[in-house]
């Protein structure tokens, strides 16, 4: 079994992304679970969200506490919430920002870096100050994850992000080639 | 400005949306009531924001009981406070949002008016219930998608025209009944005022945009407030004594602008066909020759 | 923050939420030029989380709580408060 | 001691009687029969200027039970009184009313629910409510009614209890039936039952607090459970404070009282009116040789189980008669009463008979029949069918 | 047979896609948190021209299910969603929709009730109406949801039945989880579901009927008992459809369903999605060598009291796991369950687990310590306390 | 007078009270309504005189679901009509008392007119919740003593005004809304067959006296009901499309009697005192003067 | 009069009220006089219960249910029914 | 214990007769039940009240179906409900009515009969049409009967009949004097 967790802010579109992917490795024949952090946050406020896969049937219903891997959707969030808590030893740590992986220090945590704020603004992907990173981040975790195909995740995005299907499959594309740290 | 009007008897630290004109409201209408009030409240967005245990963004006594009572469980206060000796000075506020207020709060509410209580009922309409996610109220207004009246093949957003409710609640023939909008604070906090002053029932309706639930910009909720006023959408007037027949309009723009300046800033419109706009400023002009306004521009 | 339950959930510490800054919310920045401001205080009466407050010629920014909804940025009629990208 | 004035009233007004003389300050209230001489009784008593408090005519239950929760919050001592849909329809407020631990009192003149509509005697209305966090008392005759409001108030505003409390008398049988009653003196009634004092905090803006807060997961378990623990508690209150009413007033209530018990093979466990009819066929029973007895159930909630298995475990079997019906399972008494029983040794077999829904009378003989429906299972040593209809009125049965 | 299609859904998207295939007429619905998303794509279906119904967006629950009602005896197929307080809100008219036996569907996102408000996961909301005359299933995962959803039209339209239906999904751990589920062809629901024929009458002109009568204390138990024996009778159409929709779909549903029971001592006996955990828990407490089973509850009205005891009989103890309480007594399934064993010989010691209220959530760690616990009482072979509260959060605790 | 008007649809064999004013007013607006109609009713004496099991006063289908629910199940059978495609030529009335009404349904009532259905509710009003033994209804006018609000040392009966219901409904802004009196049984009954014709929702508010609740006569019942027109006390008029300021009054006493002929054949009233009398005699004369009736004789 | 149930207690005797006869709770009854009678319909108009019919120039009572309210009586303007003490 | 079932019309007084009665004997400390017909009857249809009186105290709770007496306050009722239904074999009729009770054949029941009407209007207790005769009887059933004293019957009806006390206790004399059959 693994298992994501996807930070971002309310409105961001971070369960999105945690559907996405569970979507998109539910089409290589896995079976999956993707949910948000269930709470009562409004928009702006940091969130969660998670996606389970795994070979077998989940059976399990509970929240995941220790994920496998930590997906960082803003990189402002980096002050306010401690995103690689609980975090599995050696996890892997994905974070939306421009900068290099080695200018975060997260102890033994594997950290990967990708502009996907760029990418998404580059795609026309919402608005400069409001960028839908969501899907290109997705490309960078399907290359450093692995356990999900880039074509699966074109797949499910025509699915669930039913506007500018195009820009995100390519947004999705080009974070898979430009994530830092592989 | 006096000293109690600086106190801040709504907290910073709310959980509402950035740029939720809930806060504002709420912030100005406490100030003007000031710390000797007692507040009941609808569940809603304004509790849910606000309540969060251990948390509380109130400084002034509050009570939420359930999402339709806020006007039942005032009545209960205010008589409380006559009978234990505690009224002497001390306003009463029942909030509600426009679901508890409309539709599912509506008929605590009228039982209230009618029976005579000394409260201020203060409805806060985003013309939806947010809280729950953008679904259809009577609040709201006839074109806007919400998650219950989605536009689609066969719709066209919300189909009815939006409930009359300050009308309604005047037509109790209540002593003072008010329109109001986060835009225009003097106009608010003087309504707000006189609501308090008043002796028996008095209902405020105050319109809060939500840029959430209304989809614009988090820095827009004011000036699309000030624009529904200036578009003629919503007009501000007060009713004494019930008079329907003779409300007196408390803020008269000079022009008015087309609806399609408000309508257009709002993604929850931003399906309207021109033909669907022009209807809809078809019924605000209608609606504002009846109440005496300007022309439009 | 872990806090003890109270009796039937009653919460006497009133004003609490301020514990909680929202200020780790914003992505956009106030940032207002005293120069221009003409103390209208508009900016502080329409913003919705009370993170405005007066001061002797103008206004002052409390970034535990301001959300960087930039309501405060679109009212100033003199245009005195830009909204910045933080930078964190 | 004041003297304790006799005189024949209906239930309503013993109810009314027993709450007026407990002086409370706000009445919110909306009729139902059967048990809208209670709110009528309470505006007489207020417009003649006996009672000095307000009444709220709500324009509906639901509103009656929030305005009870807005006065009570407020500080004030708070009663009302409904039945059947009322209850149902205030269902959700209840659980708000436990919830914040607000110590209204309110006497149900116990109806069944619709459909089809049915304004007798059920116990439906107050058992469907049982989850609510509620107390429930449920009286035999009138002068219980009376006796178990001035109670109710105390438990209820008890520092280790504060929870609303119903007092359930029955709809026709008692609330609009005339029986002699002894009516306290009012100030043994104030010695007895202190004015309301809030424990936590009310609301007051001289010291402002939050009711009705948002409770994330991390707190709701809890919150549940000290409001569980509440309840329990209360039976250790229940028994103390009743004791001390029959110290003062010389009448003892018990959470689960008895009769002709000692010896008894069989016991019908009985609530509210019934019970007096049954003590009538105990007697006839035991004239023809019968070794029966009763055990009438004046506190449904709390559960008292530690008492039923006191009393219960030496029969052979136990009748639970009971008024209501969850359909698809059984009358709600049985089922709490084999978890009472279920992982004790010694117990006795249990049967479950309904009867008396919607007004149907319960009848000497009901219970004869009853008793030798029991009976067979004792001969048999083993229960086939759990749950029986009994007086089943086969004339109209399709 | 046409081709069932795989898709990632939400819970509630699954309840929305199974009532959609149930054609319905009629839907009348009031938002609330975490049943909202079913109003909402129902809307859209209507909207975008995928389904032919009305919605009605009433102002409140009660007057969606009075809507429900109305629509119903006109001879409409209508679905509703609701949870939690709108449940409470609908408290009374959920007894007169059963009472008038009309065949109303309705999905539940169960949520904890107020006081203090929580929009989380738990049982207390439908189970505070389990005496209402409503069948009550509950749901493992989005795709028991969705299969439940179109079982309960078939059930309660059954003829033998006549009831209304509702599917319980848990608040957010399904509402909200996106979860892979096969969704049937239209054709093949509609073999499976035939039109709705009311049995006796509609609101028709044409044959004029009164629906909601006055019933006098004559007739109000014989209503009442009809409608308790359709509720029981529905046991057997449940197995029926159950084995029907198995035969045609391919997914088997049981009222009681069961892993490795066969030779546990102990059983967790579970209801909704912890049993997902649940099952998971005892794969790997079986790793560890422990003889635990599951025992999972999908039917709870009718309460399985014959399918429980067949299972749980062999076991040592049964451990019920209830997201629910009745403070002053137990979880409901546990006395419901003592019920059905107090008169058998051969029994299983019980003990009640309360926990997962208001969201907690239950843990593989939270299983294995009730399974320690109840290891403990097999031990000593009694047991001591009956209901214990597990998963509490003690930091919050005074 | 046709074949349809010769109809009894409420059925003799009723259990009301002799004299009550229910039943002249049900017979007389379903003989307009005709048996191509399904009515809803609410808990309350007419639902209690004419259910009873295993009898039914009913000549067309009915349903009774509960006391505050009659215009919410009505909205039901309506949708479910119209889905079903059997609305066509089918009238739907929501009865009500006026608890039903007024109070406890008056929620449900809002929501219906709101959401526009196509049905005509019909509030029969006795001004107190006869059914459960004269209690107290917002309905109630002021000075009359009930149960719930007796006369006594501190009260004088009744101390709020009677709600003004139909003004209420019409300010929702819906296209027909009347008064009505059985003892005007011709506007009555125009009244009923506007308010079906209408196109989606009609507001009716009849007036019905009650010999057992009012202490009056049985056979005093039309003649009271007379006088309240006649006395102002009820004014019988039309609203169209929620147009409250332009009302239309349907019935027009030449000269106005005195209130105290009304009150005085009453013994609700009975106990008013002159002073009392006079101050409802200023009421009415000022509520006829808005609305154009002569002055009093 | 025993009647079996039915489903959920829906009744389909439409009318069936008619089966009890109110006309024992008379005390008075009316008596018409036809020679006055103007066929005007106001008594039949009027009649809670249904216990008048109308007949070629005149009217007729139906004593099984007719309750002996008066009304008729007091409503016929030109007095041609009288309320008898009933004689039983 | 002795059971008395009181037949009337809806509104004319036999609630109040019964609850009189009771108390009355409540007056004389004895245990005492009164309680309606549990129905929803209007003014004008036939109703009952009952009493239950007895030395010892009553538990029973049921209604009564085997009366000792029957005290019928309006003769028109005799057409229309069968009064002796379940009156124990010999048990007491008294009626209102100005006839003689021999002109009444009741089978075994002892009848006996008294003109309350023509008392009640002489006391101007109600009206003529509707005369309030509940006072009235209850003196011919303390004289007939027995087990209740005029005198208590006088005390309960100030409790009980709040208006015209003193009419009503002439009325209950004149029909204690009056009663034929005894
Ligand atoms: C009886 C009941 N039904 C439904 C809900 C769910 N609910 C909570 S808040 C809300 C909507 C609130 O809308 P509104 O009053 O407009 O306030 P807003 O959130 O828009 O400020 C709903 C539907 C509830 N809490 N209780
Ligand atoms: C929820 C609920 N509350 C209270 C009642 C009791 N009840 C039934 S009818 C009624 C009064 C009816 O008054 P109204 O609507 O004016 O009709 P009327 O009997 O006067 O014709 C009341 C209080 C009920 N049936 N249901
Ligand atoms: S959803 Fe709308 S009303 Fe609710 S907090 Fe956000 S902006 Fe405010
Ligand atoms: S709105 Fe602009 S000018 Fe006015 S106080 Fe604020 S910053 Fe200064
Ligand atoms: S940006 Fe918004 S929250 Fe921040 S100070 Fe300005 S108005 Fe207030
Ligand atoms: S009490 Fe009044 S409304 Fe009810 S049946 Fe009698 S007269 Fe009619
Ligand atoms: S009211 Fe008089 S005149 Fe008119 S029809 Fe009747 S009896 Fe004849
Ligand atoms: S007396 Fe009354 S019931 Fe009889 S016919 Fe005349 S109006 Fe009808
Ligand atoms: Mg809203
Ligand atoms: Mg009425």
């Amino acid at each position: 079994m693994y298992e994501v967790r996807f930070h971002g802010r309310g409105g961001q579109g971070a369960v999105t992304a945690a559907n996405t992917l569970a979507d998109a490795a539910f089409r290589e024949g896995k079976d999956v679970q993707a949910f948000p952090m269930f709470g009562v946050e409004r928009r702006g406020a940091p969130v969660n969200a998670f996606t389970r896969i795994d070979e077998e049937r989940i059976d399990i219903k509970t929240q995941i506490y220790e994920p496998d891997a930590v997906v960082v959707l803003d990189a402002s969030l980096l002050d306010v919430v401690d995103v690689t808590n609980g975090l599995k030893p050696g996890g892997i740590l994905i974070l939306n920002s421009s900068k290099e992986p080695g200018s975060f220090d997260y102890g033994d945590a594997k950290v990967y870096t990708v502009d996907a704020t760029s990418i998404a603004v580059d795609n026309r992907l919402g608005t400069e100050t409001n960028p839908i990173v969501n899907t290109a981040i997705l490309g960078a975790y399907s290359r450093v994850v692995g356990n999900v195909k880039l074509e699966s995740i074109f797949e499910a995005i025509t699915m669930n992000v039913p506007v500018k299907v195009e820009n995100n499959q390519k947004a999705a594309k080009e974070a898979y080639e430009k994530v830092k740290g592989v | 400005m006096t000293e109690k009007e600086e106190l801040e008897l709504f907290a910073s630290g709310h959980r509402a949306c950035a740029g939720c004109g809930e806060g504002t409201a709420v912030r100005q209408i406490l100030k003007v009531a000031g710390p000797n009030t007692i507040a009941t409240i609808c569940t809603g967005c304004l509790e849910v924001v606000s309540t969060g245990y251990p948390e509380t963004a109130w400084e002034i006594p509050l009570i939420h009981a359930a999402f339709e009572n806020s006007a039942a469980v005032a009545a209960g206060v205010e008589v409380a406070l006559k009978e234990l000796g505690r009224k002497e000075g001390v306003n009463v506020i029942a909030f509600g949002g426009d679901g508890g207020t409309f539709d599912i709060g509506f008929q605590a509410l009228s039982g209230m008016l009618e029976r005579g209580h000394d409260i201020t009922y203060i409805c806060i309409d985003n013309e939806a219930y947010m809280n729950t996610g953008i679904q259809r109220c009577s609040s709201t207004p006839y074109g806007a998608s919400t998650t219950t009246s989605p536009t689609g093949k066969y719709s066209i957003g919300e189909s009815r025209p939006k409930k009359p409710i300050a009308a309604i609640c005047a037509a109790h023939g209540i002593p003072y009944t008010a329109t109001a909008n986060i835009a225009y604070i003097n106009d608010l906090k003087k309504k707000v005022k006189k609501a308090l002053e008043t002796e028996g029932p008095a209902f405020l309706h105050v319109f809060a945009p939500c840029p959430t639930g209304w989809r614009h910009g988090s820095d827009d909720t004011i000036e699309i407030a000030r624009l529904a006023v200036e578009t003629g959408v919503f007009v501000l007037y007060e009713i004494i004594d019930g008079d329907i027949c003779n409300l007196n309009v408390t803020v008269k723009p000079k022009k008015r602008k087309p609806v399609e300046d408000y309508l257009k800033r709002q993604r929850r419109f931003g399906h309207l066909t021109k033909e669907d706009i022009a209807k809809i400023q078809q019924e605000v002009d209608e609606k504002c020759d009846r109440y005496g306004l300007p022309k439009r521009e | 923050m872990t806090v003890k339950i109270t009796l039937g959930a009653i919460n006497k510490e009133h004003g609490s939420s301020r514990k909680y800054k929202t200020g780790g919310w914003r992505t956009v920045c106030p940032v207002v030029d005293l120069e221009k401001c003409i103390s209208c205080y508009r900016c502080y009466d329409y913003c919705p989380d009370a993170a405005i407050k007066k001061i002797e010629n103008g206004i002052e920014y409390d970034l535990d709580y301001c959300k960087g909804c930039g309501i405060c940025s679109k009212e100033c009629p003199v245009k005195a408060i830009v909204m910045v990208k933080e930078e964190k | 001691m004041g003297e304790q004035i006799s005189m024949t009233v209906k239930g309503n007004m013993a109810t009314a009687l027993g709450a007026k003389l407990c002086r409370p300050n706000v009445v919110p209230a909306y009729p139902i029969t059967p048990s809208t001489l209670f709110p009528e009784k309470m505006s007489e008593f207020i417009a003649d200027g006996e009672l000095d408090a307000s009444m709220i005519n709500v324009e509906s239950e639901h509103s009656a039970m929030s305005a009870c929760i807005g006065a009570s919050a407020t500080g004030a001592r708070v009663v009302t009184a409904s039945a059947s849909q009322g209850v149902a329809l205030m269902h959700e407020m209840l659980f708000i009313a436990a919830g914040m631990r607000l110590p209204i009192v309110m006497a149900v003149g116990n109806r069944a629910l619709s459909a089809p509509i049915n304004i007798w005697c059920d116990h439906q209305d107050t058992i469907a409510s049982r989850d609510s966090g509620c107390l429930q008392f449920y009286a035999e005759n009138n002068q219980e009614g009376l006796d178990l409001m001035i109670n109710a108030f105390r438990i209820g505003e008890d520092h280790r209890v504060l929870l609303p409390v119903m007092v359930g008398i029955d709809a026709f049988v008692l609330t609009h039936t005339m029986e002699a009653v002894k009516v306290p003196a009012q100030e043994d009634v104030d010695d007895f039952l202190p004015p309301y004092k809030p424990k936590y905090g009310i609301l007051d803006h001289r010291e402002p607090a939050t009711f009705g807060s948002f409770a994330p997961p991390e707190y709701y378990q809890e919150f549940k459970y000290e409001q569980t623990k509440a309840m329990e508690k209360s039976s250790e209150v229940i028994d103390e404070v009743f004791a001390d009413y029959a110290e003062r007033f010389g009448r003892e209530y018990c959470k689960v009282s008895t009769f002709q018990c000692e010896d008894a093979d069989i016991i019908l466990l009985t609530m509210g009116s019934m019970s007096g009819t049954a003590r009538e066929a105990i007697r006839k029973m035991r004239g023809d040789g019968k070794k029966v007895g009763l055990a009438k159930l004046t506190v449904y909630r709390p559960f008292p189980e530690a008492e039923l298995r006191e009393i219960l475990s030496k029969a052979k079997a136990v009748a639970v008669v009971e008024r209501n019906i969850s359909p698809g399972s059984t009358g709600a008494i049985y089922a709490e009463l084999a978890g009472a029983f279920i992982n004790q040794k010694k117990k006795p077999l249990l049967k479950n008979f309904i009867t008396g829904l919607g007004g149907r009378d319960i009848l000497v003989e009901t219970f004869r029949e009853i008793y030798e429906k029991t009976l067979e299972v004792v001969k048999a040593g083993e229960v086939k069918e759990p749950m029986e209809w009994v007086a089943m009125n086969e004339e109209v049965m399709r």
